[in-house]
């Protein structure tokens, strides 16, 4: 499993064709932040260099100012084992 | 070899001289190889992980490197046997003395045993006051997860420094969220902090959130252009440029005007009541005093 | 006529009995290991003995009965080379204290009766005589002083003392006294490396330590002599236990060239095995004085450089 | 709910991000701590009285964090409290009953051997009657706790003044509050401080007479720093014979020799009274002048030569005088003398009073063991009052005299409860008729039950169970001691405290009296402490949350909680224990004849029957405990017994508070404390008391808040009683140099049973140093962390030298912990008391330090 969360930074006014931009990339979900033209995004799936180029290419989408990676968990268990919350 | 050597025939000796040539070259090449070998070994064994701190007066890593003669007379000879030498595998130089202060911290004896041990000054031995070791600084590397910063009256590290009162000290602060107790945030200092790692070793929390780290990673630096200017002025006793005039205002009666101290004094909003702000600034001081 | 490889030393123990047939071997192991021993025992005894360490430190530097210092001169030197070494009075002397020594009795005595490295290689040998492997490797003699040199280079170009962060002798004693790491992966190497590849490859070819105390040896009093060569009777024992084989030649077939009895050669360590496994007692121990037919300096050096070659 | 582990990990990672991005997202489930219930607990360490809300889950303490919402500590909590969870989960809980046996039976010297509690309560009873038989009221005794619930006490308290009919309770607050205790009946007629943590927001002066608050209540010193650094003219003045965390923040370093607080009191009332500064109206109304005998000893035994050079060994009694008298008496002490005997430089001690004496400042003054271990612990403590009585600074915001209690229910349980010799319930006392009267009345006992302090019921002589008069029956928790090694005491019984470490002069008073073949002793407690080793029975207990309980901090707030989790093993709770305990005793084993033949319905019962079974204790059923979430709770004591006897207990124990000769102790309902975040008592009609004495503010004074009335005392009039230095008892000489002083640190409770099992704590602070200032150190050629024998007349410790750090003792004075059972520094000190509190003075003997 490799998931990370990161913070998108847009020009506010640009952050709804932003986030639909970002959508179009695979395994990218946006979880908020929009009035702030802070996105809180996560990418999930493939490897380490994957979800890095992923990130990086979000810099070159227009609208986007910077992208920080804030959360990074990559480990081989099972997935789906069910954890109680 | 013995024969070779005294030869048993022109063409053989010919034969044998150019075998001892391709051996040469050979060996040399064998030999230069291994060098390299050792050598980005070498490269990669003298790249010293973060949490290893080396004992006090240790010369400057690459020098210490060289000076070093890797005997373990320092670890032999520290009381609190906390001293640790580098092994193949654990990532610091083979041989040479290091500790890891979230296991075991420098006691900071006062006759400083492991220099006095040391038979070649890679401790050095013009360090006689522990006090100005620096085999480290401590750095208070998470504020989100120290307790202090919660409120929590933890203070486990400043109670611990040896140095108690100057290489660490609590910045006292109104805790604006429970209105009546204050935050006790412990201050590292970094012109008194002798790295010896107690306060790392003695924090409560899982992983410490303030470490001793090796100078190099730990300290900052000025770039070279910059002077402080309150500084330079203190030290020169004066103004360094053309000191200003004396400034004049008009101001309606009970009103004055202090330049270089509060601005402008209203007499009836009362003087010499201090800001909270101000209160706390002078309690600092006053400590910093004792 | 020449005995099997695997039946080394058997005649000398049917002609003298197992203890003198092994004699200067077991004094040989007593004193590598009682200076290991006393190494690791110190710190034990130190409350008995009143705060007093027997030996304190390591090969490196250490202090004898808290008093005496000894430094190897080899380390400090590496030390030295790269500038950053001001040492210690105490330092100094301790180096002093050993190179005097080592002039003295031979400086490859080191390698026989001190360096611990030796146990290793000599079961590396003695498994290869028995499993009768033969030596294809045929890497130099002199390899060893290209390694002092290198190991004499490597600080000023790769900064620190190098060698010590690989030298098995150090790894060895420090591995015991504080701690193993993976250094032991080092020590099996070297084992593998005298068993599989090199005859007395590590000591008699490469180590630059022992090629440095080979220097120290020079005109050190203390030799073996094959005082009775004319009693060999040519089993070859003594070539196949011999360390460094290549010593043995001209003192003890040298009459016919003019050289006279005595081990010369400076790379000889004084081990002694020749004398335990001659059957004739054609060696001794004696003092390089003995050779009364030294006949010229230029033969000595001639019996050097065919050492070397 | 439940969350696959990709869900779970993402909505960390979209937490994460959230909060880095400083944005607030609507429909996240943070990775969060569902399954886990949570309730409010009091902490377990000392008297601040902090509240915690701790997490359960699957039967386990897994979480916890300071209460948000208790006005004590707003969530904020100290070292020790953050640990809270951990200290019930040590490796080494005791789980079972462990006698000492060889061959299968009892032995002395036999090893620990794991029994039934059957086993256990029938042993001990066995010797228990056989002692209480043999010796009379003292054969036997209990030595209980300020770290007891208070139904806890009160179970134990009854078990032993009504059911064995012995005064032989007294609990380990007598090492640690008797002084201010006694000097509170004496000056107020009642116990506890008029004031309330409120104080901390609304003095303008805080006086430290013998408190190292800043480590010992730590959250009380953040209120206290807080106030300091905001409130505009804020003083801190701080009196200590060494330099502790405290002196950071002060503004007047006093640093005075042993004991010469005495004369810095007196200079103090003697400036105020020379400047005119005192309250004249105030005084006149208010104040009572009484002077005390002197020369009165040390507490010791009495061939002691200190004790026999006494002219008025242990007398107290008070008489009358003027003021004019009172003012000639304070006199002498001129600041050059008290600066003489301090050692404290004038200025210092002119600011001190000058605090005092201006009448805008109100001040508080705190105190802790500084002044109640002390020789002269009640007289010390009353010169403050007079202090503030002189000056009216009293009984209202910001004003008075507070002693803070080191325990977390010192107050709760050993002083309201008055589990003392001499104490009954509610500040009742054994030595006034009238109140054993009506103490057996509400336990529905025959009159002449509970034992006379002199074993008289008016001219009568009570008889024991072997048809002999009782005797005189007071015994203090030094003389328990000093009985059990003279044979006058048999059976002693240790609950919820480890008195072998913390009794001052271990090896000549506490270690013979245990290890004496005809003693039986038994501990209660979670883990093998010192005590607990040197024991004959170990009875392993249910430990703070374990079960349902109560303490009482110390600004008069009682606070409740509920059982969270289950003791391990067959650990049972102190209550159970007392109470269960009770079965295994006839009441013909301990009453007489005569006093039974007033009670014929008795006879045959079991204590059992007589003190909980009595339709009081045992009114409550069985019932579910719930709190306003619906989350259901334990309680084994009632699933055991079969009733509710915490609430049995309490609401018996809340008649003396409401029926009883003495009035202004009045708590709520049971029920209401387990809703509140503790209640500041006297509760009247729902409502708390801030400030006592004071009208307006207490619903027992009528008339505004002008009004002043020490109710306690009948005229209403509170006491100034007069009293001199007199010197310490061992004062360093030329052999035995310097003094040794002993206390606590921060991040260790008291003899560290359980601080010491929290890891992270023990890492912090693992052994005891000896802390002395770098002069005396080089002196006897020792440098920092070197090991020092450090010497008395009476023992030896072995410590490492500090310097350095939190503690820096002037010159002649070294100060060492005493929570390191490596280390077990009561061997070092001397069994000295003050003669009218009987509380061990830890803080004055001589030592003299070597190296090791």
């Amino acid at each position: 499993m490799n998931v990370c969360s990161c913070v998108v930074y847009t020009k506010p006014e640009s952050s709804g064709v932003v986030t639909t931009k970002l959508e179009e990339f695979a395994g990218v979900e946006i979880h908020g932040g929009r009035e702030e033209g802070k996105l809180v995004v996560t990418v999930e799936g493939g490897s380490d260099d994957k979800l890095a180029d992923t990130m990086t290419a979000f810099n070159d989408v227009d609208g986007v100012i910077n992208t920080v990676l804030i959360y990074h968990y990559c480990g081989d268990e099972n997935d789906n084992e069910e954890v109680t919350k | 070899m013995f024969d070779s050597g005294n030869g048993k025939g022109q063409g053989k000796s010919e034969l044998s001289r150019r075998r001892f040539l391709s051996g040469v070259l050979k060996t040399a090449c064998g030999v230069g190889l291994m060098g390299v070998g050792v050598g980005l070994y070498s490269e990669k064994a003298s790249s010293l992980p973060a949490l290893a701190i080396r004992p006090p007066g240790a010369l400057p890593e690459d020098e210490f490197l060289n000076a070093c003669i890797r005997c373990g007379l320092c670890v032999k000879d520290c009381p609190f046997d906390m001293l640790l030498l580098g092994q193949m595998g654990n990532g610091v130089a083979a041989g040479t003395p290091f500790f890891t202060a979230r296991d075991a911290p420098c006691e900071m004896c006062e006759d400083i045993p492991c220099i006095k041990a040391c038979p070649t000054n890679a401790l050095d031995h013009s360090l006689t006051n522990i006090e100005d070791a620096r085999m480290g600084l401590a750095v208070l590397v998470d504020q989100k997860t120290c307790v202090a910063f919660l409120g929590l009256r933890c203070e486990i590290c400043y109670n611990a420094c040896p140095v108690q009162g100057k290489a660490l000290t609590l910045n006292y602060e109104h805790n604006a969220r429970s209105g009546k107790h204050a935050l006790f945030i412990p201050v590292v200092h970094e012109d008194y902090c002798t790295g010896c790692g107690i306060c790392e070793k003695v924090c409560i929390l899982e992983e410490a959130a303030i470490k001793v780290l090796p100078n190099h990673l730990a300290k900052g630096k000025l770039a070279g252009h910059y002077r402080i200017g309150w500084e330079e002025k203190a030290k020169a006793g004066k103004s360094l440029v053309t000191p200003d005039i004396e400034h004049k205002y008009n101001l309606p009666e009970g009103a004055r005007y202090d330049h270089q101290g509060k601005g402008m004094i209203i007499e009836s909003e009362g003087i010499g009541v201090d800001r909270p702000v101000d209160q706390m600034n002078m309690l600092r001081q006053q400590m910093e005093k004792k | 006529m020449a005995n099997r490889l695997e039946d080394v030393g058997a005649e000398a123990v049917a002609a003298k009995g197992w203890f003198k047939a092994n004699k200067w071997l077991i004094l040989r192991r007593v004193s590598q290991l009682s200076i290991l021993g006393l190494f690791i025992i110190s710190p034990f005894l130190v409350d008995v003995l009143d705060e007093l360490w027997i030996a304190k430190g390591t090969l490196s530097s250490s202090v004898i009965l808290g008093v005496v210092p000894l430094t190897d001169p080899y380390v400090l030197i590496q030390g030295m080379v790269s500038g950053d070494v001001k040492p210690e009075i105490v330092g100094l002397v301790g180096a002093l204290i050993v190179i005097a020594f080592y002039l003295l009795v031979g400086g490859r005595v080191y390698c026989s009766w001190v360096c611990p490295v030796n146990m290793i290689t000599d079961a590396a040998a003695w498994l290869r005589r028995k499993l009768g492997l033969k030596d294809k490797s045929h890497i130099s003699r002199s390899t060893r002083y290209w390694m002092l040199g290198l190991t004499l280079i490597l600080p000023l170009v790769a900064g620190g003392i190098v060698w010590e962060l690989v030298n098995p002798v150090s790894l060895l004693y420090r591995g015991i006294l504080f701690g193993m790491g993976t250094a032991w992966m080092a020590l099996v190497g070297i084992f593998l490396f005298d068993l599989l590849i090199s005859n007395d490859g590590w000591c008699g070819r490469v180590c630059p330590v022992g090629a440095f105390y080979s220097l120290l040896a020079v005109k050190s009093p203390l030799r073996v002599v094959a005082g009775k060569r004319e009693d060999c009777d040519d089993c070859m024992d003594c070539y196949m236990v011999c360390p460094e084989v290549q010593v043995i030649k001209p003192a003890l077939k040298g009459a016919e060239h003019g050289l006279g009895p005595v081990i010369l050669s400076s790379e000889c360590t004084n081990c002694g095995r020749c004398i335990d496994v001659c059957a004739k007692d054609v060696f001794r121990f004696g003092s390089r004085f003995t050779n009364n037919q030294v006949e010229a300096i230029g033969v000595v050096s001639r019996q050097e450089d065919s050492a070397k070659a | 709910m439940k969350l696959n582990r990709r869900d779970f990990i993402k909505n960390n990672a979209v937490a994460a991000a959230a909060t880095a991005a400083g944005v607030t997202l609507p429909a996240v489930s943070v990775a969060g701590d569902d399954g886990i219930r949570w309730d409010k607990v009091a902490c377990r360490f000392c008297g601040t009285g902090c509240s915690v809300l701790l997490g359960v889950k699957d039967g386990k303490a897994v979480a916890s964090q300071g209460d948000p919402d208790a006005p004590v500590n707003k969530g904020i909590q100290c070292i020790k409290g953050y640990f809270l969870p951990k200290i019930m989960y040590g490796k080494d809980r005791l789980t079972q009953p462990m006698l000492r046996k060889k061959n299968g039976k009892y032995d002395k010297n036999g090893k620990f051997e794991p029994i039934s509690w059957d086993e256990a309560f029938k042993t001990m009873a066995e010797k228990w009657v056989a002692a209480r038989k043999k010796n009379g009221p003292k054969g036997v005794g209990i030595f209980g706790s300020g770290q007891w619930t208070i139904w806890e006490g009160y179970a134990a308290q009854k078990l032993m003044k009504a059911g064995f009919r012995s005064n032989s309770i007294d609990p380990n607050a007598r090492h640690c509050m008797a002084s201010a205790v006694g000097a509170f009946m004496r000056a107020f007629g009642i116990d506890e401080p008029m004031g309330c943590y409120d104080d901390l927001e609304h003095a303008d002066g805080f006086v430290l007479w013998g408190s190292n608050m800043a480590e010992m209540h730590p959250i009380l010193w953040s209120r206290l720093t807080d106030t300091r650094l905001t409130k505009p003219g804020c003083e801190v003045h701080v009196l200590s014979t060494f330099k502790h965390r405290c002196f950071e923040l002060s503004d007047n370093d006093i640093i005075f020799e042993p004991q010469s607080d005495l004369a810095i009191g007196n200079y103090v009332a003697n400036y105020i009274i020379q400047n005119k500064a005192y309250d004249k109206d105030f005084v006149a109304k208010h104040v009572n002048f009484k002077k005390t005998p002197t020369d009165i000893g040390y507490g010791l035994r009495p061939e002691h030569p200190l004790q026999k050079a006494a002219k008025n060994p242990n007398k107290g009694a008070l008489s009358g005088i003027t003021f004019e008298e009172y003012a000639k008496s304070v006199a002498p002490y001129t600041i050059e003398k008290a600066s003489e005997i301090s050692g404290v430089p004038k200025a210092n001690l002119l600011k001190l009073a000058k605090l005092f004496a201006d009448p805008k400042k109100n001040v508080v003054s705190y105190w802790t063991m500084g002044l109640n271990q002390h020789t002269r612990g009640v007289w010390m403590n009353g010169l403050v009052y007079n202090i503030h009585l002189l000056t009216g600074k009293i009984s209202k915001p910001g004003c008075g005299p507070f002693s803070l209690t080191g325990q977390p229910s010192a107050c709760g349980t050993a002083r309201e409860v008055g589990t003392f010799t001499h104490r009954l319930p509610a500040d009742l006392v054994v030595k006034k008729d009238a109140h054993c009267k009506f103490a057996e009345k509400i336990w529905k006992l025959p009159e002449g039950t509970i034992p006379r302090h002199n074993g008289m019921v008016g001219k009568v002589a009570q008889t024991d169970i072997t048809g002999k008069p009782m005797g005189k029956t007071l015994i203090h928790a030094v003389a328990m001691h000093r009985a059990l090694k003279d044979e006058k005491m048999h059976c002693f019984w240790v609950q919820c405290n480890n008195n072998m470490q913390a009794a001052a002069n271990l090896n000549e008073e506490s270690y013979p009296g245990w290890r004496n073949p005809n003693n039986f002793i038994t501990v209660t407690d979670p883990y093998p402490t010192v005590s607990g080793i040197a024991a004959d029975l170990m009875l392993p207990t249910a430990m703070w949350c374990e079960k349902e309980g109560a303490y009482g901090n110390s600004e008069r707030r009682t606070q409740f909680w509920r059982q969270q989790v289950k003791a391990p093993g067959e650990a049972r709770s102190d209550v159970w224990q007392t109470m269960e305990f009770s079965k295994y005793v006839k009441v013909e084993d301990v009453w007489d004849e005569a006093l039974l033949a007033k009670a014929p319905e008795y006879r045959g019962k079991t204590l059992f029957d007589v003190l909980y079974a009595n339709g009081q204790v045992d009114k409550f059923p069985k019932q579910e405990v719930t709190d306003s979430d619906g989350n259901k709770y334990e309680n084994d004591e009632m699933d055991y017994f079969g009733f509710y006897p915490q609430k049995g207990l309490f609401e018996e124990y809340r008649r003396f508070q409401y029926e009883g000769p003495k009035k202004g102790h009045e708590m709520a309902p049971y029920d209401a404390y387990h809703k509140a975040r503790g209640l500041r008592w006297p509760v009247i009609d729902g409502k708390e008391t801030l400030y006592r004495f004071r009208g307006g503010y207490d619903p027992h004074v009528k008339g505004g808040k002008d009004v002043v009335e020490f109710y306690g005392k009948p005229d209403g009039k509170a006491n100034i009683i007069t009293a001199p230095y007199e010197p310490a008892a061992e004062p360093p000489d030329a052999e035995y140099d310097l003094w040794l002083c002993t206390g606590r640190v921060l991040e260790h409770w008291h003899s560290g049973t359980m601080t010491r099992r929290v890891p992270e704590l023990y890492r912090a602070v693992p052994d005891a140093v000896v802390f002395m200032h770098k002069a005396d150190a080089k002196k006897r050629k020792l440098r920092q962390g070197q090991m020092a024998k450090l010497q008395t007349r009476r023992g030896e410790v072995v410590a490492r030298v500090e310097t350095r750090g939190r503690n820096r003792p002037p010159k002649g004075l070294v100060f060492i912990p005493w929570f390191d059972a490596n280390r077990l520094v009561n061997k070092l000190t001397l069994d000295q008391t003050d003669p009218l509190s009987k509380e061990t003075d830890y803080k004055k003997q001589a030592v003299k330090i070597t190296k090791a």
